[in-house]
């Protein structure tokens, strides 16, 4: 089954290159679900970014300045310096680590990238060693580390693997296995904490559980829900500080809604497939376009081609444009013209009764509201 | 916050005449540029990435060019002074010579910015952390040409399962198999041994204050992690850091030197070469499973 | 006979539970919290402490109810439970009562905080009045009702009135609703804005925790949909049977209406089941569900139903009947449909619905025809109360096309660190849980608009 | 149904290309002496201040920026350089009586004031910039509070008064709202929408100007610093930064001001409350400076009597705002119109009976066509003409769309007179309180002096049994006492 779907999955790049997604990319799958075509981009293996500007010809946009890759990589280094110092003292002040349980691998640094000749090399190196820690510690064994940095795990996708590298693993020697950890740079604030990089950094996380559940089952355990349950740590930054944050975090919802994306996976491959003609692939604009989207206010939060369906919902007056509440108070008038009619009457006469509902509530609006001008 | 400046050194080594062709390489690129600008206007198809394009092209350009500018002058008006920091004050012995001394100090395998920070701490030397990828791939070529013609080597410490050589953690050839061997344990007991062999050095500084300053200031974040150091509360003193280390190596100490003996005997009956080098990681064809979502 | 757990009958587990709450105020423990699910008797058990304290123990015992309303009703009962014995309520000054407490010799008026009574006494009214109260005698002990409906910032103001205290409330139902800004203690789980009793035990985890295990109001066959769904962690049964409580319909029905053969479903001893209506996107006011929901109510008393409730045969009465929603403008638009007949059907939103009961339920379910479903519609707590006001039957009425818009839903809601609650996902799985489990039991009716 | 009239205007505005107003009165107050504040912060760096633009209304800005900003020496120039100009605002404003007001573009540039305050006022080794740390916390405590004038954000006053033809989340960028409220004349809004949106107006520069050009001159003057170049070059390629910064914040320190200008000239009718709510902004400034004098700890976690009392004021103040919109601005009326909470109708047989000597029954019956109604049996609503007459609702009864809301007089019977028949009048919620928190902290004070257990880490008091067990059957006991 494997060689074939490749094959399909190829068919509809076209010419685009397979995007290796991480775990950002790859939680984007399960984000918009009613947007078929977020959704088809990120089965197929293209990310978001790369359509908008390969596809669509929009000048890139989606980039992080380098002061703030800076800080991210030196926060990175910080947390694993010194045989991860700063995360043995986090975990054991939040009593999850004892003095003894101080067991550490770092994977980057037995095959870090410089020392060898490819990519691809290091990589199934990196996997194969974190397979074995992992082997190890399922089978229990006390010389199993307590704290692996930057592992590499597997995550098939409609039997395309993507390779997800949850920033940190994490177990005491009680634990049954391990739970991912995810280190973001953002400020930890408590409340006033940024909720879109908490909903980001949580469905992150999600990925390394989902990841985790999956090479636990490619390992013959039978119930990995129970051996893997839906928790992660986020390891936050305290505000003009390199010190850590450690904020435990119940993820059922995201865990839930990713599984459920990767279940769907393969019936959404064939519905994608017989929505388009024969022998089309994603790469030309048109077969893109043809692809139904769901344009939603969020959806500037995570994809590139946000602006692009925009454009094509304010060219058909698609009620979205002016919001969320708006799309679904008008869902029976359908466009923002259709709207405007029915508010003022002109136009064809309301054809159902929720247009009937819609017209008069919006014609009484709109007499309050010039009354009240 | 503090901050010590970005980490790679740039040796701006350019004289004058260099500087001036450089210049000269920009403006043609920004005349191109432009004329591309230009087309890019003229012909109604483009697209609007073409034209951001073409846009960020040119103000790219004139960002270096101004740069190169202010480099011009600078050059010009300030005396030539030899840039390239490290080798000035480097100079007279080999960074392999330095790095082999410096290892003997800790005492324990180590990572490149260890060792570099302890230098610059310890001897106010500045070794370039860049500079260590080259120096091992020159060890081991050098010692599969001819392993006999220098005494001592800089090798990688081994893992001790499956002994996988670990680049990012050097040792000098000559130790002892164990002393080479990185079990479960050994980061964080190696971490402790190097907190001590910096308690110890404070005192052999003697009279420069800048060097203990420096070192102090190592000592207390590697202390941070160490339970019972007593950060922060007041004046952190040396003894209360070295007991509080000494008790957590103390814990962990032993089973992790059992554990690397043990390794060390299964080391010791593979042929010296691999004794020395490790056995690199087998790569695990893992069976083809699709993953059944439970429950 | 449904027997739960250690095969005792209901009624028994019932009374040793109420015994056990009682035996607490005998160790003189200092705070209790009782957790009770939809119609446990959880007024009833208060009814019980108050008298207990201040017969049995000659103490001075407070009881602070969310509102005015339940103030009342909580008198009322008292005083018609225990007709010599003298009970005070205590309100403020200008507050008109209702006539049917006017009628009670054993319940005293109170309209200022110096004439509170000495000696043995119990004293009910709201926790803000009580909280307003100008140099208070120290009570004995302060009974909570519905007390997962007050935020701790308020409990704070009267837990200064007494010595012990006992916190009744239902978890599952709707959380306190707090409108401003809580950025500044959204991390703290014993914060100013949660639920006293979430906070209370938070703060002191060594405090008295019992449940009470038996639902008066609902039915066996209901309890196995809602407890589930709502209360994963607090496991209770229904006292009567499927038997006890009946819907009859003596009339046959002459056509095929669709909508009878929900009633017939119930008749036949279903006490939950769902009317379908095609799939739409309607936003918040539907008329076709309310339509809908009217004829059905006009074909109950077209057939001429009668209700038989352990044991009493009564014919059905506009009172028995309630309808909830989640939205006033759909409350609105039933009640504009209502025929004069049937004004005393008690048409109301969730929050409203908090405390009361009726025989009969009809709800317009939260996401029939919205096009997203967001927090505030997938809230569990909301579903929960909606679901557990009936002691004989209920109706949900909604679009098709609800779980497959669950099925195709991105958690958007927002997270808080630290915090482990993620009442979207909780909201999100109870709603799903609920609508398999009546699709498998063949429970869901589709009806066509026209009749 | 909540938001009917914004999705109107919005739906016009849209249309019609040009943002509409959505408010009948101005409702917030503009200080003649408020300061504009516009920082932006380095990428990442969240705790920085890169480059700042200061200056009064009207005023042309102050520019002021560091090469670096993770340079603590640096950055603390520039900590020092703004506090001595907060600090000498806000003294003035002491000295007057009056409170200051601080203008800022949209929430993250708030979001960065608020982050800088919570760590500079705990600040050790530095006074000037520890006091810089308090006063800002003067306003970003009072931000979250509803009615507050203490920090303002342009975005967010705009929005009170103006529905733009684009979605809620895309208000949030200053540069698009203006364009919305005052398109070029001939040129495509959405285009030239599309177009702003690319020109950073919050408090972070765009990451594709860092990445080329600011990066390079930083990466320039930290090379030079390292190689301790004479203090020229190193003044020249801090000039460097300086010139790049301050194009990127020019243009946001003039589209807050053009905002205010804005708001000035629509020339409304300031809202009633506006008075009351600069008294208590007044009354919030002097307590808060008198606190800083005595030296009080302005904590981030809060006990729970501190919360108790914060969040008694946040309800206040949001439910007295309400009200007041509601009695005040004409379309905040007919939004509480639309979603039910104001009833309106025809009067129907308004009854005097005499009860007693003095003592008269008021009653009424108020028709209404609304079609969503949110008022219920046992409310109390008063009349929005004169907040004197009360009237609790004995019953409502409703037949098809008209509705029948039978009252009773609780108040104001003989001093505002019983409507008479055919009359329109409306009913609503109360007027605003502005003087309810005085009465609710003196009474909370009172009853918080002594934490009750409950709400104090003293452990759990231990159990007194009553004398004597508990009777064998209790439940029998207790029936018998009916």
């Amino acid at each position: 089954m494997n060689s074939s779907v490749d094959g399909r999955l190829a068919r509809l790049r076209g010419s685009l290159p397979v995007d290796e997604p991480g775990a950002r990319g790859f939680e984007r799958v399960a984000r918009n679900p009613d947007c078929t075509r977020l959704r088809a981009l990120t089965i197929v293996g293209i990310d978001s970014a790369t359509a908008a500007v390969q596809v669509y010809g929009e000048p890139a946009r989606e980039g992080q300045s380098p002061f703030a890759i800076a800080i991210g990589n030196r926060f990175d280094r910080a947390m694993a310096e010194n045989g991860a110092a700063e995360l043995l003292e986090l975990y054991r002040t939040a009593g999850r680590l004892t003095t003894e349980e101080c067991k550490v691998v770092i994977v980057p640094d037995m095959v870090p990238i410089g020392s060898r000749r490819d990519l691809k090399h290091v990589m199934a190196v990196r996997q194969t060693i974190t397979q074995k820690l992992l082997e190890q510690k399922l089978r229990r064994d006390p010389k199993a580390p307590n704290i692996i940095v930057k592992p590499r795990v597997l995550v098939t996708l409609l039997g395309l693997d993507h390779g997800i590298e949850p920033d940190v693993l994490v177990a005491s020697d009680s634990d049954a296995f391990y739970r991912p950890v995810e280190i973001k740079s953002y400020p930890d604030r408590a409340g006033k904490t940024e909720s879109a990089d908490i909903r980001s950094a949580s469905r992150q996380a999600a990925v390394g559980v989902v990841a985790l559940r999956n090479i636990a089952c490619r390992m013959g355990v039978r119930d990995v829900a129970a051996l893997v349950p839906a928790l992660g740590d986020l390891v936050l930054r305290i505000p003009g500080a390199l010190k850590p944050t450690l904020r435990p975090m119940t993820l059922k919802g995201e865990v839930d809604s990713l599984e459920r994306a990767i279940q769907e996976a393969p019936s959404n491959l064939e519905e994608l497939e017989e929505m388009l003609p024969a022998g089309s692939a994603l790469d030309d604009p048109l077969v893109l376009e043809s692809i139904p989207n769901s344009y939603r206010s969020s959806c500037r939060e995570y994809c590139a081609l946000a602006q692009h369906c925009k454009q094509a919902a304010v060219a058909n007056g698609d009620p979205v444009v002016l919001g969320d509440v708006a799309r679904e108070t008008l869902a029976a008038a359908g466009s923002i013209s259709r709207a405007l009619d029915l508010a003022r009457g002109t136009g064809a006469p309301p054809r159902t009764p929720a247009e009937q509902a819609l017209a008069e509530q919006l014609r009484e609006a709109m007499n309050e509201y010039r009354e009240a001008v | 916050m503090e901050h010590r400046g970005s980490d790679t050194i740039l040796s701006v080594s350019t004289p004058v005449d260099k500087i001036r062709s450089k210049i000269s390489e920009v403006i043609r690129a920004k005349q191109d540029a432009l004329q591309k600008m230009e087309s890019v206007l003229s012909d109604a198809a483009a697209t609007p990435a073409a034209l951001d394009e073409a846009q960020s092209e040119v103000d790219h350009l004139t960002a270096q060019w101004s740069r190169l500018i202010h480099e011009l002058r600078v050059v010009q008006f300030e005396s030539p002074e030899r840039f390239g920091a490290h080798r000035n004050r480097a100079g007279q012995r080999p960074m392999r010579e330095q790095i082999l001394d410096l290892l003997d100090e800790l005492g324990v395998p180590s990572s490149p910015r260890v060792i570099s920070e302890y230098a610059f701490a310890c001897l106010g030397i500045e070794l370039p952390i860049a500079r260590f990828a080259s120096l091992r791939r020159d060890e081991e070529r050098g010692y599969s040409r001819d392993s006999s013609s220098k005494p001592a080597w800089v090798v990688p410490a081994l893992n001790s399962t499956g002994f996988a050589p670990i680049p990012r953690l050097v040792a000098i050839s000559v130790w002892p198999i164990e002393r080479r061997l990185i079990g479960p344990r050994t980061l964080r007991v190696n971490h402790l041994k190097i907190l001590l062999a910096l308690i110890g050095r404070v005192d052999t500084l003697g009279p420069d204050q800048e060097a203990t300053r420096r070192v102090l200031a190592l000592i207390f974040r590697f202390a941070r992690s160490v339970p019972g150091a007593g950060q922060g509360v007041g004046e952190p003193d040396l003894g209360r850091i070295r007991s509080a280390a000494e008790a957590e190596l103390q814990a962990i100490g032993p089973t992790d030197d059992i554990e690397r003996a043990q390794a060390a005997e299964r080391l010791a009956k593979l042929p010296p070469d691999r004794q020395v080098w490790g056995l690199p990681p087998m790569i695990k064809r893992e069976p083809q499973v699709d993953y059944k979502v439970s429950g | 006979m449904s027997a739960a757990g250690n095969g005792k009958i209901p009624e028994l587990i019932a009374n040793e539970a109420v015994t056990a709450v009682l035996k607490t105020q005998w160790d003189g423990e200092p705070a209790v919290r009782l957790d009770s699910p939809p119609g446990a008797g959880k007024t009833w058990v208060v009814e019980r402490l108050a008298v207990q304290s201040m017969e049995l123990h000659r103490e001075q015992c407070m009881i602070s109810t969310q509102t005015n309303e339940q103030a009342f009703d909580l008198a009322r009962r008292l005083a018609s439970g225990f007709p010599n014995r003298t009970f005070h309520l205590f309100v403020r000054k200008g507050l008109l009562l209702p006539d049917v407490l006017n009628g009670l010799p054993n319940l005293a008026t109170i309209r200022s905080g110096n004439d509170l009574p000495v000696g043995p006494s119990v004293v009910i009214s709201n926790a803000a009045k009580w909280s307003w109260i100008q140099n208070p005698p120290l009570f004995d002990l302060q009974i909570v009702d519905e007390a997962f409906q007050l935020p701790d910032y308020r409990f704070q103001q009267i837990a200064g009135l007494a010595r012990r205290f006992v916190l009744v409330g239902d978890p599952g139902q709707i959380p306190p609703v707090v409108t401003c800004e809580i950025e500044r203690w959204k991390c703290d789980r014993a914060g100013p804005h949660v639920a006293c009793p979430k906070a209370l035990t938070e703060r002191h985890p060594g405090v008295r925790r019992l449940a009470l295990p038996v639902s008066r109001r609902l039915v066996e066959d209901t309890v196995r949909f809602v407890q589930p769904a709502f209360y994963p962690d607090l496991p209770f049964t229904a006292l009567s049977n499927n038997g006890g409580r009946r819907l009859r319909l003596t009339t046959p029905v002459s056509g095929r209406a669709s909508a009878d053969s929900a009633l017939d479903l119930v008749a036949k001893g279903a006490s939950l089941c769902m009317v379908e209506l095609p799939a739409k996107i309607t936003g918040e006011v539907d008329e076709e569900v309310a339509v809908t929901i009217v004829r059905m109510i006009e074909r109950l008393f077209a057939r001429r139903a009668t209700m038989v409730e352990d044991g009493l045969t009564r014919n059905l009465d506009p009172s028995m009947i309630g309808i909830v929603c989640a939205h006033v403008s759909q409350v609105n638009a039933i009640r504009e449909r209502l025929p004069a007949n049937l004004s005393d059907v008690f048409v109301e939103t969730s929050d409203r619905f908090q405390g009361l009961e009726r025989q009969l339920m009809f709800v317009h379910h939260p996401l029939s025809g919205r096009a997203d479903a967001s927090t505030f519609h997938l809230a569990a707590g909301r579903l929960c109360v909606m679901m557990s006001r009936h002691r004989v039957a209920c109706w949900l009425v909604g679009r098709t096309g609800i779980s497959d818009r669950l099925l195709r839903h991105a958690p958007s809601g927002d997270r808080t660190l630290g915090i482990e609650e993620d009442s979207e996902f909780e909201g999100w799985r109870a709603h799903l849980s609920i609508l398999r489990k009546l699709a498998d039991e063949r429970r869901i009716i589709s009806v066509q608009p026209g009749n | 149904m909540a938001g009917e009239i914004d999705l109107v205007a919005r739906l016009l505005a849209f249309e019609s290309g040009k943002a509409l107003r959505v408010a009948s009165h101005l409702h917030v107050s503009l200080q003649p002496h408020a300061l504009v504040v516009c920082p932006l912060a380095m990428a990442g760096e969240d705790t920085t201040i890169h480059t700042v633009a200061i200056g009064h209304v009207g005023k042309p800005p102050e520019f002021r920026s560091v090469p670096d900003p993770r340079f603590r020496e640096d950055e603390y120039g520039l900590f020092t350089w703004l506090a001595d100009r907060i600090v000498a605002y806000f003294d003035g404003c002491r000295s007057r009586g009056d409170f200051p007001q601080i203008w800022v573009s949209s929430s993250p540039a708030a979001a960065l004031l608020d982050i800088l305050a919570d760590r500079l006022r705990y600040n050790r080794d530095d006074l000037v910039v520890k006091r810089f740390g308090e006063l800002l916390s003067y306003a970003t405590e009072r931000f979250p509070v509803a009615g507050q004038q203490a920090l303002m954000t342009a975005t967010g006053a705009l929005r009170q008064h103006f529905a733009t033809g684009q979605q809620e989340a895309e208000d949030e960028h200053l540069g698009t709202v203006l364009v919305w409220i005052e398109p070029p004349a001939g040129r495509n809004v959405l285009a030239e929408v599309a177009a702003t949106e690319l020109i950073p107006m919050g408090a972070k520069t765009d990451p594709t100007f860092d990445r080329q050009v600011l990066d390079p001159l930083v990466r320039d003057y930290n090379q030079a610093r390292r190689k301790n170049a004479d203090p020229k070059a190193l003044a020249r390629r801090a000039q460097a930064v300086h010139d790049v910064l301050v194009n990127v914040v020019r243009p946001v320190y003039e589209g807050t001001q053009r905002a205010i200008r804005i708001l000035g000239r629509l020339n409304l009718p300031p809202l009633p409350a506006l008075a009351a709510l600069d008294e208590r902004e007044r009354d919030e400034f002097q307590n808060f400076m008198q606190s800083r004098d005595a030296g009080f700890h302005l904590p981030l976690k809060d006990k729970p009597k501190p919360a108790a009392f914060k969040l008694a004021d946040r309800e206040d103040a949001m439910d007295n705002m309400e009200s007041a919109v509601l009695h005040e601005d004409r379309l905040g009326r007919a939004r509480a119109r639309l979603a039910g909470d104001v009833l309106r109708g025809t009067v129907r047989n308004p009854r005097k009976v005499h009860l007693g000597p003095w003592r008269f029954e008021y009653s009424l019956e108020v028709v209404s066509q609304q079609r969503v109604l949110r008022v219920r049996r046992r409310d109390e609503l008063s009349l929005l003409l004169d907040t004197r007459l009360k009237a609790v609702v004995t019953d409502i009864q409703r037949h098809g769309r008209t509705t029948t809301v039978s009252l009773r007089l609780s108040s104001g019977g003989r001093a505002v007179g019983l409507p008479h028949a055919g009359e329109v009048i409306e009913l609503g919620p109360g007027a605003p309180d502005w003087l309810g928190i005085i009465r609710t902290r003196v009474q909370m004070a009172e009853r918080l002096n002594n934490p009750p257990w409950t709400h104090s880490d003293s452990g759990i008091p231990s159990c007194k049994p009553q004398d004597g067990g508990a009777p064998r059957d209790l439940l029998g006991v207790l029936e018998g006492l009916r």
